[in-house]
């Protein structure tokens, strides 16, 4: 239990996929904007990665490790991954819109986002047990989740601010999330 | 319905291609892309581990199962003598793990290199492990059955300076070695004792790789 | 200006000025040779379709009640005898927009009879048709009741001033008290509502008690006399972001228009003579009475004052006035104070960002964030402003902007933004 | 029509309480003054070159800034000269040159002038500006290393450092008496505990920093602190020490403090504060860093504007 | 090998499987265009639009709270794509241009000191903003900062500039600006405007009966930009070259340099822009908006009828033209003479016009060759009634009709079709001795074309005197340098004739000036017993002119409804609105107004072609409520202007008069470059309040 | 409108040059441009799967169903990808290993499949290739930027040699996680400034 635990912090503060790892960078820009895209995004996320995780693993496991096919990872890994994607998509949409609407219109923008894909490639990449695998793509999410929320509220805020002409939108969230990435090394060290 | 079954179809016959295609082209480079993991990842390291054997310890390896893990090893002849071998240990550091390859003498029991293959430290702080050559070669001579341990925390490696944590990290993959070492010792001393080297294949294989 | 005081943890304490015992007799301005009356009402030179009742060269008497347009429910009352000299239009704070009838004012006084033949009539038609425009000013909710969307059911005499030195209203609770008795008769008779308050100050509770008003104390520390403040200590009622004290049924007049009323049906005319303070450069405050539409010219003059290049005119108090930028410019109904700042002392505003310094959250009587408040209203994000940060909850008593280390004048945002606010619904309303 | 007097108009409020953004910056640097002339005292030359470079760094760059993007000039409001000062305060007096440029340059352009100036930055410019160098050059801010040369008649090894190497041990003979009146190494500001309380007490009484935030700071730093000593006395030392060295008391007074990145709120300040004080012990304790308290402030900094959201109901607020 | 291919086959085939029934299963209805605007993003899925993916943004831009912009992958083309799918603006598909409408910016005189946020809105707010002027530009430039495609900045004199090609017409400056100012208008409602009493606009400009942005246009060839003077002037005249001739510029009258030194003098600008496009031997482009499918006759080839045309074809709108004359140009080119507008130039000006795609018929006249009837039969939508003032108005004096006696229209006419159409056939009738009775240009024009054409004796015979001749001054003085005597105070009681019916003498009255009357004129009054016979062979009478109305009885049936004032205008009840009693008609030039300038005749067609563009389109055709139609907006009327510097008004160069006389040479010529740009320094740029001070 | 097949190569060094103009692609832009070879061979791998999927995605644009078109992008970029992770790992496999994770992650780069849906499935073989070669190149010449100023200023070498003389402290907190986010937040700016008309 406590190893997981420790996993889990690594991977939502130490590892944190968007500021130590640089995955998932553009949909961490562009829905960083306001704080309510910001949660659905991350809630999107969460749901999206542990299923990845879980699917992509046992893809591993099960098809490609006992066939030597391990070279063929990248394309049934994205091939899962969209598919999967769509299909959560469509079926929230039409049973659950509520959900759809407060999650669902995320579910495109993780198709191509490489926090899912290179999750999971992790996952595999570190040799995680099922469970691993499950904490793991969790947590990563969660780390993910977090680092948006906290990007959204200083970014809301910032733009607000008089930010040179240049130095506009895209530029200074750059900058920003340079600077969170730097305070995420508070928790270097510590698993 | 037409329209679904060209749908299935379509994306049937687009994945069925890039299998195929992509197939063929992992048989034609499955071997070299063998040989060029072995020479960039840990090759340096066994290279200077194995300074003055007379074979070609990349080439002379072979394979043990310790538990569950399958571990490589790799022979290194010394004056006739195949009685070095060198295997990967791994310590947790500050950015991740630290692969070590460790060399041992299996008459002295004595550690004959180590040096580091996989490291994502600090660079300029932690990264001094790899590229510092004093740091490992403290270990030279050292029996590897011992706990190894940084001064700070009462053992008798010296730690990097500011780096206490890429430091505690490598002795924890020292300690780590010795245990695998303990382990597997009697069935290392057995693949020895009929170990022939390809020392003569050394050239041709950095060709044909 | 008031200075911080060194201990700067402690949050500053206003005082509103307390009036004498025996206060001096307001000093009376004579007559100007011209009066300028703003009517509520925009002056369309080419309004079409529409029959004007006023041009220029209109012999006008005293007490005359002018209106623009035959059917035009905005009036004003003249204060002086004379003839129409100009119309024009006027453009005043945040939209609002006049008709200035100028008066060259005539030697002899003439009084018009239309009000004098019914003062016997003390009837809601009477007070609406001839005494809105009287000193004090007389809203239009008290006499139109159920204009407001809830009928009014309390009204609340202010017989505190609203800002900072001034003393004018005092000065009527304990000057005029008989006529204010009056005038609370006349309000209970003509609208039917029997639940009259008077806010006083505590140290005037008996003369207001003589009003025959219930009496209720304020707290002598600005901004308790603001009315949703006055509505929350002394009615216990919190007026919901957006809404006006109108709206639960309250409203608000001033004791100097209760006064005026008594006065207008005890003396058989229209008063004109308007009380407030005029507050010199050095802060000096002393109480004036003057005809309405009186140039603020006419009384700088009679107290030798020089009003020069760069100085700031206001109407009303250093916390809630507003400035003008002409001499010309008339003493209104609701004029409390007249007050002028000298170009070196003006307390200067500027464009400094917010600095984030948290000086304006304590002090806030709202309990906004203003700091955050104010950086949407930098930016003109005023919608989210109002959902997110309270725009409307702002009772715009000017502390954040008095503290405001960055001197950001943020009452101005908020001010800009709800009548911008206000503009855009509008609009909208009007294409759907 | 044309030759009209023309009179000033604004808006109410026409009255203001006389507070400025320079008075408050130069109020700042002032009580900062006890612990800086403690410093300088005991580095001397050195310090006094690392001070004077620092902030006259500091004004230059926001000076060339402010030409570059073409806005009006700012250093009137003293902000750059105190962001100056307090980086060199965190300095040790041997900092060269060249790091104490870079740093005032990351402080002034990248951690605030960028972001649009005072007031708009997320993250104590300073803050940012001092975890960059110490990613950059970390032998450069390690006290052991540099401040050897100094020999005083107490241990010049870092306190945090020391415990961070050598356990409890290590620093049981300090006396924290001794450590608060500046007998200890560390940055020129950092060392004089009591000068730091006396300035941080007098701008807490002049209205110019929240005592809400350090006091709330320091709590999360001795609480913590003494949970861990709790569990493990031999491991973890006690909560006073950990009050009186490395950056605590500055962290406290005059960076967690800093107006831009700090909240408003009362609660949140609270909150602001202890999360500060309590990841600087994890840091110290647990994590990779000698000291918590610049990492610990950027993460509270980070979390500023989410928990400035907890906030008291407006008047009249509906919902 | 094969694993990998079956595994790749079944992946792809589960995958392929699932997905097509869930789309089947779990389809949901969906706004058609979402689909349509997101088949146009990238499809990227980046989120670099700060939408939750192409789907999410597409919804976003269906529902109107995206631009169609907001993909940053896919470029410009998908945001055409994407506003095509949208129809931004259905109506017209005409691109939106922000322009700002007010010059005057800092140079209007503040009335107090402002403290406090420095944005227009916030300004605005007090006193409804610190300049003088009510409605003009504040300056604070709430609109730059509103622009998020950089295409406004705040120009050297305090007022925003936009930059038209990257302007987008998002009205985001429109919804900042507290004073109007800015506008978002495309090129058909900048057509339409009419001049307002809330415009920002010079007196010049209110004067102008085509309300010619006159203080722009001079601007333009100030800073050297002639094209961008003629688009100027375009926009609000198509006959520039003949009106730069011709006009006698009312203008002037108001320009406020008038009051302090001499007026600039506009029209010799004007003149000198549309010479250099013709000269420049290119013809500017003249945009005009997607067509609307509606047809319209213009009734009528005058200055009034080609403006109307020229408006409505620019509106999309497709225009015929019926001219009863062979040639286009109506009076122009019928009345007025050679060397006043060589035809040369005429024809070229008039060939711009028709190569915006309008139909000519010529020798086509209403009630002779087709009626209202026909032309509602053919499918037109509505009509325009140009037919001009033709019809000379009658001494009522005996003799009026003897042999020798013509008069004014008709002889100019006359020989302006021998002159132009048939010069092979023998040159009409001019006397020795001739009289012309009349003070209008007419008049004028009538001797100093006798003078050319070899009259021994001409003298001109009017009722007033010099001063209250309608006659434009210079052309008074140019034919008095010419020879022409001038009979003032004299009114024909008779026209003496021989035996054969020929002409030989005009009896006249004297007069003279008694009590002024409404008009301000001094009323002539009979001397009685002072008739004088003047010694004649031929006269003219152009005494003055109104339409020819005859069409009105040769069809009954639809014009009969068609009102008739007694002047025998047609009756357009408004004279801005222009429509006639039958919705359909309408009307506009000398036809609704009798005679009068060319430059107000060409107001009326443009006026006539916004209410027929606001009637096609089911729009109130009644004029705006603020239109400022012949009046002056009273705060831009000054009574001095402080701060001028007296520089001589450029004189305009003409023949000789030995050469003009003998010919008909253009006598009147072009100013030069040099002349131009010194003519147009010495413009106070004029706004509605503001006025630039001379240096020095 | 249509552009000629020079001008669509074109557009993507300078006009549309991401991930400056096209705010793209910023994971491989962030982690990989460590050193200036890094970023190069980044480049490199990317621009031979935008290529080689441009041109498959447009020759196939009429036979793929539009509901599908996504998942079958998709399949063709993942199958370049992984040839170039074959072929990266037999022939420069010390790129790769640098490169690590990042070489399977083209397949969601937002720029590759961004130039298949919006310009590939459009548009014709050549101009789709000239579009996917700008665009590659583009990409190359901006991780290689990148990678020189980290490189330089980080480590004090350029391509491996050292720049500085022996008394320079490399500024390394440009190699890590946050100076890469704060580098190219920078050189976006001056992007910006340049690119102002």
């Amino acid at each position: 239990m406590g190893d997981y635990i420790i996993l889990a912090i690594s991977c939502i503060l130490v590892n944190n996929i968007l500021l130590a790892q640089y995955l998932g960078n553009c949909p961490f820009l562009g829905t960083s904007k306001k704080m309510e895209t910001a949660v659905g995004m991350a809630m999107a996320v969460v749901f999206v990665l542990v299923l990845a995780g879980v699917i992509t693993w046992l893809t591993e496991t099960f098809f490609l490790k006992p066939f030597n096919m391990e070279f063929l990872r990248t394309v049934a890994f994205i091939l899962v991954i969209a598919s999967l994607v769509q299909f959560v998509e469509m079926f929230l949409k039409k049973s659950i819109p509520a959900l759809y609407a407060g999650l669902g219109i995320f579910l495109p923008l993780i198709t191509t986002n490489c926090a899912v894909m290179g999750v999971c490639l992790i996952n595999i990449k570190e040799e995680y047990t099922f469970m691993q695998a499950l904490v793991a793509s969790f947590a990563y999410a969660v780390g993910f989740g977090l680092a948006l929320i906290l990007f959204a509220g200083v970014r809301e805020r910032i733009l607000l601010a008089r930010v040179p002409k240049p130095l506009q939108d895209t530029s200074i969230g750059l900058v920003t999330a340079g600077m969170l990435s730097l305070a995420f090394f508070a928790f270097k060290g510590m698993v | 319905m037409r329209e679904l079954i060209k749908m299935v179809v379509v994306l049937t016959v687009l994945s069925a291609f890039s299998g195929g295609l992509l197939a063929s082209l992992r048989n034609g480079t499955k071997d070299k892309i063998e040989y060029q993991q072995l020479k960039f990842v840990k090759g340096p390291a066994i290279l200077d581990i194995f300074k003055g054997a007379t074979n070609n310890p990349l080439l002379d390896r072979f394979k043990l199962k310790d538990g569950t893990v399958e571990r490589s090893f790799f022979v290194g002849k010394f004056n006739g003598k195949t009685d070095t071998v060198a295997f990967e240990s791994y310590g947790k550091g500050f950015g991740g793990d630290i692969g070590l390859m460790v060399g041992v003498n299996l008459d002295t029991n004595k550690i004959v290199g180590v040096g580091v293959t996989t490291l994502s430290e600090t660079p300029g702080v932690g990264s001094r492990a790899k590229t510092d050559p004093s740091f490992v070669a403290q270990f030279k001579g050292r029996p590897l059955e011992e706990t190894f341990k940084v001064k700070a925390d009462g053992g008798q490696v010296d730690a990097l300076s500011g780096a206490t944590v890429t430091s505690r990290g490598v002795a924890a993959g020292l300690t780590d070695a010795g245990l695998i070492y303990k382990r597997l010792k009697p069935e290392l001393e057995k693949k020895l004792k009929n170990f022939s080297t390809k020392a003569v294949k050394t050239k041709k294989g950095e060709k044909n790789g | 200006m008031i200075k911080r005081s060194f201990i700067g943890l402690i949050k500053p304490r206003m005082r509103y000025q307390a009036i004498e015992l025996t206060p001096p007799e307001p000093r009376k301005i004579p007559a100007p040779k011209q009066v300028t009356l703003l009517l509520n009402e925009p002056y369309d030179p080419f309004g079409q379709g529409k029959s004007p009742q006023l041009k220029k060269g209109d012999p006008i008497k005293t007490g005359q009640k002018l209106a623009l347009y035959e059917d035009s429910d905005a009036y004003v009352v003249s204060s002086a005898t004379g003839t129409i000299s100009a119309l024009s239009a006027l453009i005043g704070d945040f939209g609002r927009s006049y008709t200035a009838i100028s008066i060259d004012v005539a030697e002899n006084e003439e009084i018009d009879e239309q009000f004098p033949a019914l003062v016997k009539d003390t009837s809601l038609e009477t007070v609406k048709h001839f005494l809105t425009f009287i000193p004090g000013n007389l809203p239009d909710v008290i006499l139109s009741p159920n204009g407001s969307s809830t009928p009014i059911e309390t009204i609340v005499i202010c017989g505190v001033d609203r800002d900072l030195l001034i003393t004018a209203n005092q000065h009527t609770v304990v000057k005029e008290s008989s006529s204010v008795k009056r005038g609370v008769e006349i309000l209970k008779q003509i609208t039917g509502i029997d639940n009259i308050i008077i806010a006083s100050p505590e140290h005037l509770m008996q003369d207001a008690g003589l009003s025959g008003a219930e009496v209720r104390v304020v707290n002598p520390v600005y901004p308790a006399s603001l009315p949703k403040l006055i509505m929350r200590d002394l009615l216990g009622r919190v007026v919901p972001a957006g809404k006006t004290c109108e709206d639960l049924g309250v409203a608000f007049i001033s004791v100097q228009a209760v006064a005026s009323l008594g006065k207008a049906f005890n003396e058989g005319r229209i008063p004109v003579y308007k009380h407030f303070n005029l507050i010199n450069k050095d802060g000096t405050s002393v109480l004036v009475s003057a005809i309405i539409g009186t140039p603020v010219r006419d009384i700088f003059a009679a107290f030798n004052i020089d009003a020069g290049e760069k100085d700031r005119i206001i109407f009303g108090g250093p916390m809630t006035g507003e400035s003008i930028y002409s001499e010309d410019h008339p003493i209104q109904p609701d004029t409390d104070a007249v007050m002028i700042q000298d170009q070196k002392s003006l307390a200067l505003v500027s464009d400094y960002p917010c600095i984030n310094c948290s000086e304006c959250i304590p002090i806030c009587p709202a309990k906004i964030q203003v700091n955050m408040l104010v950086r949407f209203l930098e930016v003109g994000k005023y919608q989210e402003a109002a959902d997110e940060y309270d725009l409307y909850s702002c009772i715009e008593c000017g502390l954040c902007s008095f503290v405001c280390v960055s001197r950001i004048p943020i009452l101005q945002y908020i001010k800009l933004a709800k009548y911008e606010l206000g503009r855009i619904s509008r609009a909208e309303e009007t294409n759907v | 029509m044309f030759e009209q007097k023309k009179f000033t108009v604004s808006h109410a409020p026409f009255w203001h309480v006389g507070s400025s953004v320079s008075t408050r910056s130069y109020n700042i640097i002032f009580a900062a003054l006890p612990a800086v002339l403690f410093g300088v005292f005991t580095y001397g030359i050195p310090a006094v070159g690392v001070i004077a470079l620092s902030v006259s760094s500091a004004i230059t760059w926001e000076i060339a800034f402010n030409k570059v993007a073409k806005r009006p000039p700012c250093i009137g409001d003293g902000n750059a000269a105190m962001i100056g000062l307090l980086l060199a305060m965190l300095l040790p007096a041997t900092a060269p040159w060249w790091l104490v440029i870079t740093g005032t340059f990351v402080a002034v352009i990248i951690g605030k002038q960028i972001y649009g100036g005072i007031g708009a930055n997320p993250f104590n410019p300073v803050l940012v500006s001092l975890a960059i160098l110490t990613l950059s050059w970390k032998n450069f801010l390690d006290f052991n290393e540099v401040l050897v040369n100094y020999d005083f008649s107490y241990p010049m090894a870092y306190p945090l450092a020391s415990l961070k190497h050598f356990g409890v041990f290590a620093i049981s003979n300090l006396k924290p008496a001794a450590l608060l009146m500046g007998q200890q190494s560390g940055g020129i500001g950092a060392i004089f505990g009591l000068g730091l309380i006396l300035g941080g007490i007098y701008l807490i009484i002049r209205g110019y920093i929240r005592w809400e935030i350090s006091i709330s700071f320091l709590a999360g730093v001795w609480i913590t602190a003494l949970l861990f000593n709790m569990a493990d006395p031999a491991h973890y030392a006690g909560p006073v020490f950990h009050l009186v060295t490395g950056y605590t008391l500055i962290g406290a007074f005059f960076l967690a403090t800093e107006d831009s990145s700090s909240p408003v709120n009362f609660i949140p300040m609270l909150i602001y504060g202890a999360s500060a004080g309590v990841l600087t012990v994890l840091i110290r304790n647990i994590g990779a860093f000698a000291d918590g308290v610049v990492f610990a402030i950027l993460i509270a900094n980070l979390i500023n504007p989410l928990v400035d959201k907890i906030r008291p109901k407006a008047l009249g607020k509906v919902i | 090998m094969l694993t990998a291919l079956f595994f790749m086959l079944g992946l792809g085939l589960v995958c392929g499987v699932v997905l097509s029934v869930a789309s089947k299963v779990f389809y949901v209805y969906e706004d058609p265009r979402i689909a349509e605007v997101e088949s146009f993003t990238a499809g990227a899925n980046c989120g670099g639009c700060g939408y939750a993916g192409c789907s999410a943004a597409a919804v976003a831009v269906v529902a109107g709270e995206a631009p169609p912009s907001v993909c940053i992958v896919a470029g410009p083309e998908s945001a055409a794509n994407i506003a095509a799918v949208m129809g931004v603006d259905p109506g017209t598909a005409e691109p939106l241009i922000s322009y700002n409408t007010c010059r005057g910016g800092d140079r209007a005189e503040e009335k107090y000191y402002y403290m406090g946020i420095r944005s227009c809105r916030a300004t605005a707010a007090m006193s409804g903003g610190e300049r003088q002027c009510p409605v003009g530009c504040i300056g604070f430039g709430d609109c730059v900062t509103a622009c998020a495609f950089n295409a406004l900045k705040m120009g050297p004199h305090g007022y925003p500039v936009v930059d038209q090609i990257k302007c987008v017409g998002c009205g985001a400056c429109e919804k900042a600006c507290p004073k109007d100012i800015m506008q978002i208008k495309t090129m058909s409602q900048k057509l339409l405007h009419l001049n307002q009493y809330d415009d920002r606009i010079a007196p010049c400009q209110q004067t102008c009966p085509a309300e010619i942005d006159i203080p722009k246009y001079i601007h333009q060839i100030k800073i050297g930009d002639y094209e961008g003077a003629v688009n100027t002037i375009r926009e609000r005249n198509p006959l520039l070259l003949a009106c730069g001739r011709v006009c006698p510029h009312p203008c002037e009258d108001y320009c406020r340099r008038g009051l302090e030194d001499e007026a600039v003098s506009i029209n010799q600008l004007k003149r000198f822009a549309a010479d250099y496009e013709m000269k420049s031997g290119r013809r500017l482009t003249i945009s005009c908006a997607p067509d609307t499918g509606k047809k319209i006759a213009v009734i009528g080839g005058g200055p009034a009828g080609l403006s109307c045309a020229f408006f409505l074809r620019r509106l999309g709108h497709g225009v015929t033209i019926f001219d009863a004359m062979p040639k286009l140009g109506g009076m122009i080119r019928y009345g007025i003479p050679e060397y006043r507008l060589p035809k040369e130039v005429l024809a070229w000006e008039i060939q711009g016009i028709l190569d915006l795609g309008i139909e000519h018929k010529p020798n086509m006249m209403l009630g002779r060759d087709f009626d209202i009837g026909s032309l509602m039969a053919a499918g037109f939508d509505a009509v325009f009634l140009g037919i001009g003032a033709w019809k000379d108005y009658s001494l009522r004096v005996e003799g009026e009709d003897l042999k020798g006696c013509y008069t004014g229209i008709n002889f100019l006419t006359n020989f302006a079709v021998w002159q132009q159409e048939k010069p092979n056939e023998p040159r009409p009738f001019v006397g020795k001795r001739c009289a012309v009775i009349g003070g209008g240009n007419t008049a004028i024009d009538c001797v100093r074309t006798l003078v050319r054409l070899g009259a021994q004796e001409v003298s001109i015979v009017y009722r007033r005197t010099r001063k209250e001749m309608p006659a434009n001054m210079v052309e008074i003085e140019a034919a008095e340098h010419e020879g022409v005597k001038f009979t003032f105070l004299a009114a024909p009681t008779q026209v003496v004739g021989d035996e054969e019916g020929k002409v030989i003498g005009l009896e006249y009255q004297k007069m003279e000036l008694g009590e002024p009357d409404a008009s301000g004129r001094r009323r002539p009054v009979p001397i009685e017993g002072s008739e004088t016979v003047m010694d004649i062979d031929m006269l003219i009478t152009a005494i003055g002119q109104g339409p020819d109305v005859f069409f009105k009885d040769e069809s009954k049936r639809l014009d009969k409804d068609l009102n008739i004032t007694r002047w025998n205008t047609i009756d357009s009840k408004d004279p801005v609105a222009l429509q006639s009693s039958i919705p359909y008609i309408f009307t506009g030039g000398d036809a609704a107004t009798g005679a009068d300038l060319v430059v107000s005749a060409i107001g009326g067609g443009r006026r006539a072609a916004r209410s027929i563009h606001m009637y096609l389109t089911g729009k109130d055709v009644t004029p705006p409520q603020r239109t400022l139609f012949r009046n002056h907006i009273p705060v831009s009327i000054f009574e001095s202007v402080p701060g001028i510097t007296k520089l001589p008004r450029t004189k305009m160069p003409e023949l000789p008069v030995e050469d003009r006389i003998k010919s008909f040479v253009e006598a009147d010529l072009v100013i030069s470059e040099e002349e131009a740009l010194y003519e147009s320094n010495r413009c106070l740029q004029c706004c509605l309040t503001c006025y630039d001070k001379d240096v020095a | 409108m249509a552009k000629s097949i020079t001008q669509e190569f074109v557009k993507g060094l300078w006009e549309e040059i991401p991930p400056f103009r096209l705010v793209l692609g910023l994971c491989p832009t962030l982690a990989v441009t460590k050193t200036i070879q890094d970023g190069i061979g980044m480049g490199v791998a990317t621009t031979f799967v935008l290529v080689c999927s441009n041109v498959l995605v447009s020759a196939m644009r009429n036979i793929i169903p539009s509901k599908v078109r996504i998942a079958a992008f998709i399949i063709i970029i993942a199958t370049f990808v992984t040839v170039v992770e074959l072929l990266m790992q037999a022939f420069t496999y010390p790129l790769f290993l640098s490169l690590g994770i990042f070489i399977p992650l083209i397949v969601v780069n937002c720029i590759v499949l961004g130039r298949a849906e919006a310009f590939a499935s459009k548009n014709a073989i050549m101009h789709s290739l000239a579009d996917g070669l700008g665009i590659g190149i583009g990409f190359t010449l901006a991780l290689a930027s990148l990678g020189a100023v980290r490189e330089v200023f980080g480590s004090g070498t350029f391509w491996g040699a050292p720049v500085f003389g022996p008394s320079f402290h490399p500024f390394s907190f440009m190699i890590e996680a946050p100076g890469a986010f704060v580098c190219l937040g920078l050189m976006l700016c001056i992007m910006n400034l340049v690119g102002k008309k």
